[in-house]
């Protein structure tokens, strides 16, 4: 059951990226996005990672991409978009590239049990004690206090000013 | 005045004194105000003059061959010592610098006007690094001198510069670092060879003297150290980044380029080339070059200087026919050549500086330096025109002055065993009339027919002060230069001797005479400090 | 016989030195003081150029130290000469001052040498200098530049007798390029006008073409004697050189480049007739009496190493004669009174250089003595002409050149000093007996043919004809100069003429002490085949041989070599006959020659310049353009090399040399340049050379 | 399902690769930049399940930045379009001064 779920998201994922890449209408990529990240939230449930599935589906999906979709609105871009997409050589060379990486990336992840990657991989079930100990929010919430507590801080540091940049650079006559 | 010099203890803290106070100084200009540094700069620099005065008495041309040296370890494991002593060619060296730098400081009273802090304290760091090149007697020490002389004199051109400033700062400086780059080569190679014949590493120049080196190796050598210093001096072909530097740099700049500067190639050829190489110096192809490239530098420059339309250019490729001079007396490898060289070197430094302080001033009153510009100036400025003109004859070599001693000594010396050479070097003694006269004719003679020409201000106060020393010397060193040349003879004559013999160990004993007890001295705490 | 001791001889350049530095600082005063008053009056006009009077005191002051300074030189030069007359010197006396360059390879002292032959120079120097000092207070006095002109003259009269005195070869040399010095500021004395200037720059660069040889000569003495004090030199020569030797000959060639460059003969003779742009007074004692005269001082001191290279010695003959006949011919078609002269001082400097070539060293001293006396007083007086026609011509301003003989005319009676005392000299120039030319002209002419007994026969036979030619044609273009200046109709025109009068006394006494001298300075040295016979006045004339056996000490030893390897002189001219029947010839042709060139002279209708064109005729022209010389060397020598300047500054400087240096920095720029064509500032084109990168570098790792 | 997450991280990331280099409206290129560093989410969450709570905490910040990232960027694209009109990333070349 989880793996045909799991291909039901990864297809939505893969269908949605390619949708953003594709949809002229910058508002659509929007949405095809939207869906890609519900779809990477599912994937997230999946994989033991229900905190990040809600933030994801939260903050990414929720927030950012109404900031997103504010921005368009804002700039009013959803009317000349039919140049948008690059065709010819160009393309053709970031399409021929852009395969080349994913012909090696997924040939070489891939082939499982010739790949030493995997070899020296304890296994799953490495979560399964965390959460047993914490619980699915306390798992993360004790690192991110303890371990991490500065990088934490520092984050919430970063975000201040990238509050403080955003609204110094959008200003209008600045 | 060696009862006074004793009763102060005039000894080897001169040198010391010499080379850090003016960096004391500069540090003094930056924490004065704008309007005073420059008077901090100048009676900083008149201060290092009157104590280098002092050398004079306390050289003693009997003594041994580098006076006044000591020696402390600086960087033990690489055996790099800090070494100062002078012999009689550093002196002169010294003292010619030390001049120079008060006059081409007061002669900038005018001129600079921006940014004066900056410029003074620049001037202070070059007359340390210049005064170093001189007084170093190791050869790394020498080597970061010698470098060090760069980035002043690069800002210098670079900032108060004309208006090519930039293209002729960055050609200096990309010029002279080139060659001093494959010197530096050439100094490790020497270095690593000095101690693979097993003695502790050390760059102190009277140790590396005397390294067995094949012919091979020699020529080589030669090639990266004579390639840096040629570049200095500057010799046919590689002169051409100093007409440039020269019109661009700002008078005092000029002044310290001309009249210092160049001689630390010529010093360098002296110091280092001949006695490190000897078989390669006297090689008789590397001889036919030099000598071809100096005499070639000789007449070539004199054609190229007559054509110029600016005056300071004109200055500027008379350096090169000058330095001529001093590359056949040097590689004639006789004492009446090498003599002559340094004369040359000194009147050289005395008559070009004069000449730049001199268009300076000109540049000063009427803002340009085509000599088409001028006309009758004698009529309204005689005093500088007085001026003007001993220092153009001194630059001519005219009897009575101390070009002539030079340009006859060097001539003299190549004649004795190149004859032809010679030959063609006197020709320069014409062509420095050549170029010379007309500038002299068109800037000061002829009608005075330019109504901005008729405001022409003569000296003043401080310009006179300024240029009376400078002629002075020039008249004095003509008719008595014989004190100069009886300090240097020893230098010259070691030198002479011992490139003549090959470098046999022979002649060496007459270098290391004065090395010996310098040696002794010095090596004590070097042991100390590698005894753990 | 009393041990000769100097008396003070360093007081005597001293004094001039002195005088140089006293006058200088006037001179700088006065210059200070009206480079203020111009400036002050800039706005105002440039016709107050050059009208600055200097301040009474200033004017006082120089007229006193200039001729003073001098004249106590040649006061005690004239004790130092008793002395040395009085003892009997054999060996020269040295003082030694001073070590003057020692630089453990050579020493070369500061020493000053009196001997026989530096004492007759420094009489002519102090002496004819005086005169000379005295006259130019006179001429001078007008001039805003007195004080300057009187250093500068002082400082040639210090360089001048450095020039005699000094005791070495460079000693010799620094006077030699300090009255070089003095000459180029004397001639653009007057710096304002252009070509004046460029007459002095002219000067100075051609007798630097002269030191060059002299300097080459000083050089091969050091290296093959291994002395260049003369003491060390006439000593180690005839030992150290062989007798007609290549070393020999290649040292006097080059002595006579640099004689020939300061004595104006061919073929360095075209910066005289220029230097006539200084001031007469100048000409006549740089130009004429001293400093020309310098060349044969030095063949005369070389007389060793010249005697020991007969090659050498015709060649100065050789070259001497060519000039001599060269310059009289243009000096037959030139309208210009002070070029006439000038050529004359050529010719006649020819004539010396010929003689000490054919070996009469002393001829060519008692010639020099001679012309000192009568050439000196022929540009005074040309001076006073010129002064006086200057004064006439200001005073009514009219623009005529007032140097040209064609304006003049019947001035004898205007101002009969002057012509008396330069028809004196004329006679005395054109060989006349009894006057001083005659003796030593005549003893040059002898000996230019005497000498052929040596090993250049024929050369010396031919010389001596031209010789003859050269002296009738001197007598030809000196009478026709004093007929257009003196005789005739004035020319200047009525107004002007009543403002023509003779010079103040100031110069004209110089004029008739040198008159006198032109007179009877020919009896220094009456020779003794002469003495019994009409020219030597029956044995009335006194002093026979004097300045031969005064001299003896310093030629003695030249003229040893010279019997014992070419043999004496031959006894009679080339044509038969002795010396007493030429100079009996020689006397009755000049006499011939000035009274048909004054005849034809008189006859011919002069017009004043500005009526008269260049001269008509192939030869004329031809000589009036003084043969196309300045022409020639213009085009053979100074536009090449200033092309050739231009090519080396702007091809191999500017484009080879400094090209070549910014090609290496092109390279580098080109390649930055190709570097720089990936920089698009497209974000895109950045993101994809990153992810090709990225490709690049998994690719590297894994396949 | 180590291996199918750690492709499908690898095609997201390959896709929004492409579109960041195809697309030329600046607002796209930015959603594309957010596809990849999902991408890379992805294989964080992944591989924690193996080697720890570590990844997920890494993927943590990772948003957080990126959410930075978002407002700084969007703030940039409304400034330069004030300025220049347009979005289009062709049209840009400040970073060849």
């Amino acid at each position: 059951m989880p793996e045909i779920l799991f291909y039901v998201f990864a297809g939505t994922a893969v269908g949605g990226a390619v949708g953003v890449v594709l949809q002229r209408n910058p508002v659509g990529s929007l949405l095809f996005m939207v869906g890609t990240l519900a779809s990477i939230a599912g994937i997230f449930v999946l994989l033991e990672a229900q905190f990040l599935a809600a933030i994801q589906l939260m903050v990414y999906a929720g927030a950012i991409m109404v900031l997103f979709l504010f921005v368009i609105m804002l700039l009013n871009l959803g009317h000349d978009y039919r140049a948008d997409l690059k065709r010819g050589l160009g393309a053709f060379l970031a399409f021929a590239v852009t395969g080349a990486l994913g012909g090696l990336l997924v040939g070489q992840l891939g082939g499982v049990g010739e790949n030493p990657l995997y070899e020296y991989l304890p296994g799953p079930g490495e979560l399964d004690r965390v959460f047993a100990a914490d619980g699915i929010v306390g798992a993360i919430a004790r690192p991110l206090f303890t371990d991490y507590v500065v990088p934490f801080e520092l984050v919430g540091i970063l975000l201040l000013v990238a509050l403080i940049g955003a609204v110094a650079l959008a200003k209008k006559g600045g | 005045m060696t009862a006074l010099l004793d009763a102060v203890g005039y000894d080897a803290w001169a040198l010391h004194a010499l080379v850090w106070v003016p960096v004391l100084g500069a540090i003094a200009v930056v924490l004065s105000s704008e309007e005073r540094s420059k008077n901090v700069a100048f009676w900083c620099s008149a201060g290092v003059f009157v104590l280098s005065l002092g050398l004079w008495w306390a050289f003693d041309s009997a003594g041994p061959l580098f006076q006044l040296a000591t020696r402390t370890v600086w960087i033990a494991p690489w055996g790099v010592s800090y070494a100062l002593g002078i012999d009689g060619i550093s002196l002169m060296m010294v003292l010619l610098t030390t001049l120079t730098l008060p006059l081409a400081i007061l002669g900038s009273f005018q001129y600079i006007r921006e940014r004066r802090r900056a410029f003074y304290a620049l001037m202070l760091l070059l007359e340390t690094a210049i005064v170093g090149v001189f007084v170093a007697m190791d050869l790394f020490l020498f080597y970061v001198f010698f470098e060090l002389t760069l980035i002043p004199m690069y800002f210098i051109v670079g900032v108060w510069g004309g208006e090519r400033r930039i293209y002729a700062a960055v050609k200096f400086f990309l010029f002279t670092a080139l060659g001093s780059l494959l010197m530096l080569v050439g100094i490790l190679y020497l270095y690593f060879r000095a101690r693979a014949g097993g003695g502790a590493p050390s760059f102190y120049i009277l140790d590396l003297l005397g390294t067995p080196l094949t012919i091979a190796e020699q020529l080589w050598l030669f090639a990266a150290f004579a390639l840096a210093f040629a570049i200095k001096v500057p010799i046919f072909p590689l002169h051409t980044w100093l007409p440039d530097a020269h019109v661009e740099a700002p008078t005092p700049g000029s002044v310290v380029l001309a009249a210092v500067l160049l001689k630390m190639g010529t010093y360098g050829f002296l110091r280092f080339v001949l006695p490190f190489f000897p078989e390669a110096a006297s090689h008789p192809t590397v001889v036919a070059w030099m000598l071809a490239l100096g005499v070639i530098g000789i007449v070539y420059a004199a054609w190229v200087a007559a054509v110029q339309p600016d005056a300071k250019k004109l200055v500027a490729y008379s350096s090169v026919a000058h330095m001529g001079f001093v590359v056949i007396g040097t590689f004639a490898l006789t004492v009446n050549g090498l003599q002559g060289g340094l004369m040359v070197m000194l009147s050289h430094g005395l008559s070009t500086g004069a000449l730049f302080l001199l268009i300076g001033m000109l540049y000063e009153r009427r803002h340009t330096r085509l000599i088409s510009d001028f006309g009758g100036l004698a009529r309204v400025a005689p005093l500088l025109a007085t001026a003007f003109v001993v220092a153009a004859l001194t630059s001519i070599g005219v009897p009575g002055t101390s070009g002539f001693i030079g340009e006859f000594l060097s001539i003299l010396g190549t004649f004795e065993r190149y004859p032809v050479t010679a030959v063609v070097a006197t020709s320069g003694v014409i062509f420095a009339a050549y170029y010379m006269l007309p500038m002299v004719q068109r800037i000061f003679f002829n009608r005075l027919d330019r109504a901005e020409n008729q405001r022409v201000n003569d000296l003043s106060g401080r310009e006179a002060v300024i240029l009376a020393p400078l002629v002075a010397l020039m008249i004095i060193l003509g008719a008595y230069p014989t004190p100069v040349l009886s300090r240097m003879e020893p230098a010259v004559r070691a030198i002479v001797e011992y490139v003549g013999s090959d470098g046999e160990a022979g002649a060496l004993a007459e270098l290391a005479r004065g090395g010996a007890e310098v040696r002794a001295a010095a090596i004590a705490p070097i042991a100390r400090a590698r005894t753990p | 016989m009393t041990e000769f001791h100097p008396l003070l001889p360093g007081l005597i350049p001293l004094l001039p030195l002195l005088g140089f530095l006293g006058n200088g600082m006037l001179a700088l005063v006065a210059g200070v003081r009206g480079a203020a008053e111009l400036r002050a009056g800039a706005g105002a006009g440039k016709e107050k150029l050059g009208e600055l009077a200097p301040p009474p005191w200033m004017r006082g002051l120089p007229s006193w130290i200039g001729p003073g300074a001098i004249g106590a030189a040649f006061l005690l030069t004239l004790m130092n000469f008793v002395g040395m007359a009085r003892s009997g010197l054999e060996a020269p006396a040295i003082v030694r001052y001073w070590d003057w360059i020692s630089t453990g390879g050579i020493r070369i002292e500061a020493a000053l040498q009196l001997d026989q032959l530096s004492m007759i120079m420094m009489l002519v120097i102090t002496g004819v200098g005086l005169l000379i000092h005295v006259f130019s207070v006179g001429y001078m006095r007008e001039d805003p530049g007195y004080a300057r002109y009187f250093a500068y003259l002082n400082l040639f009269v210090f360089f001048m007798l450095v020039l005699v005195m000094g005791a070495s070869f460079p000693l010799m040399f620094v006077g030699w390029e300090g009255v070089g010095l003095c000459s180029y500021l004397l001639i653009g004395f007057w710096f304002e006008d252009r070509e004046k200037a460029d007459a002095g720059k002219k000067a100075f660069i051609v007798n630097r073409i002269g030191d060059f040889g002299f300097l080459v000569a000083i050089f091969l003495l050091f290296t093959s004697l291994g002395a260049v004090d003369y003491a060390g030199v006439f000593g180690a020569a005839p030992e150290l050189l062989a007798y007609g030797g290549s070393t020999a000959t290649a040292i006097t060639l080059f002595l006579l480049i640099g004689a020939a460059g300061k004595s104006a003969q061919i073929p360095l003779y075209v910066w005289l007739p220029d230097a006539m742009a200084g001031p007469t007074p100048v000409s006549a004692l740089i130009h004429a009496a001293t400093m020309v005269t310098a060349g044969v001082y030095l063949v005369v001191r070389a007389s060793v190493l010249f005697a020991l290279a007969p090659a050498g010695s015709a060649t100065v003959a050789a070259i001497g004669a060519a000039t001599a006949l060269f310059a009289a011919t243009i000096a037959l078609q030139q309208y210009d009174i002070k070029k006439v002269l000038a050529y004359s001082t050529v010719s006649q400097l020819g004539f010396m250089f010929m003689g000490v070539g054919a070996g009469a060293y002393v001829a060519g001293v008692f010639h020099l003595v001679t012309h000192a006396f009568f050439k000196g007083l022929l540009f005074l007086g040309a001076g006073a002409v010129i002064h006086s026609m200057h004064h006439a011509l200001h005073a009514t301003h009219k623009d005529w050149d007032a140097q040209d003989m064609r304006n003049m005319g019947g001035l004898r009676h205007k101002m009969p000093v002057t012509w008396v005392t330069m028809g004196i000299a004329t006679l005395a120039i054109a060989g006349i007996w009894p006057f001083a030319g005659f003796f030593s002209k005549d003893e040059i002419v002898w000996y230019a043919g005497a000498a052929r007994t040596g090993g250049y026969g024929a050369l010396f036979t031919a010389l001596w004809g031209v010789a003859l030619v050269a002296a009738v044609l001197t007598a030809i273009y000196m009478t026709r100069l004093m007929v257009m200046t003196f005789y005739g109709s004035n020319r200047t025109g009525e107004r002007e003429a009543e403002h023509l009068h003779e010079a103040p006394l100031v110069m004209t006494i110089p004029l008739s002490i040198l008159a006198v001298l032109s007179l009877f300075g020919g009896w220094l040295n009456v020779p003794a085949s002469l003495q019994e016979s009409v020219f030597g006045g029956f044995g009335l004339l006194p002093m026979s041989d004097w300045l031969e056996r005064w001299l003896e000490p310093v030629t003695e030893l030249a003229q040893e070599i010279h019997l014992s390897h070419a043999g004496g002189y031959a006894t009679a001219s080339p044509l038969g006959g002795g010396a007493v029947l030429w100079a009996g010839i020689a006397t009755g042709v000049a006499l011939v020659t000035v009274g048909l060139t004054f005849r034809s002279v008189s006859k011919r209708g002069i017009r004043p310049a500005s009526e008269s064109g260049a001269p008509v005729g192939v030869v004329r022209g031809l000589l009036y353009h003084k043969w196309y010389v300045d022409e020639l060397y213009d085009r053979v020598f100074v536009r090449p090399l200033l092309g050739a300047s231009r090519i080396a500054w702007r091809w191999v400087d500017q484009i080879l040399i400094d090209g070549s240096v910014n090609a290496v920095g092109s390279v580098f720029k080109a390649l930055g340049w190709f570097g720089s064509l990936f920089q698009t500032g497209q974000v895109t084109t950045y993101a994809f050379v990153l992810t090709l990168g990225a490709l690049a570098v998994l690719g590297a790792l894994l396949l | 399902m180590l291996t199918e997450a750690l492709v499908l991280s690898a095609i997201l990331f390959v896709i929004g690769t492409f579109g960041v280099l195809v697309r030329r409206n600046a607002i796209i290129v930015f959603l594309c930049i957010e596809l990849q560093v999902n991408a890379v989410n992805v294989s964080f969450v992944a591989l924690s399940r193996y080697l720890g709570i570590d990844g997920q905490l890494f993927v943590f910040f990772v948003m957080t930045v990126a959410a930075a990232e978002n407002a700084v960027g969007l703030a940039i694209i409304i400034s330069i379009f004030r300025h220049y009109q347009t979005v289009d990333v062709d049209n840009f070349n400040l970073l060849k001064w």
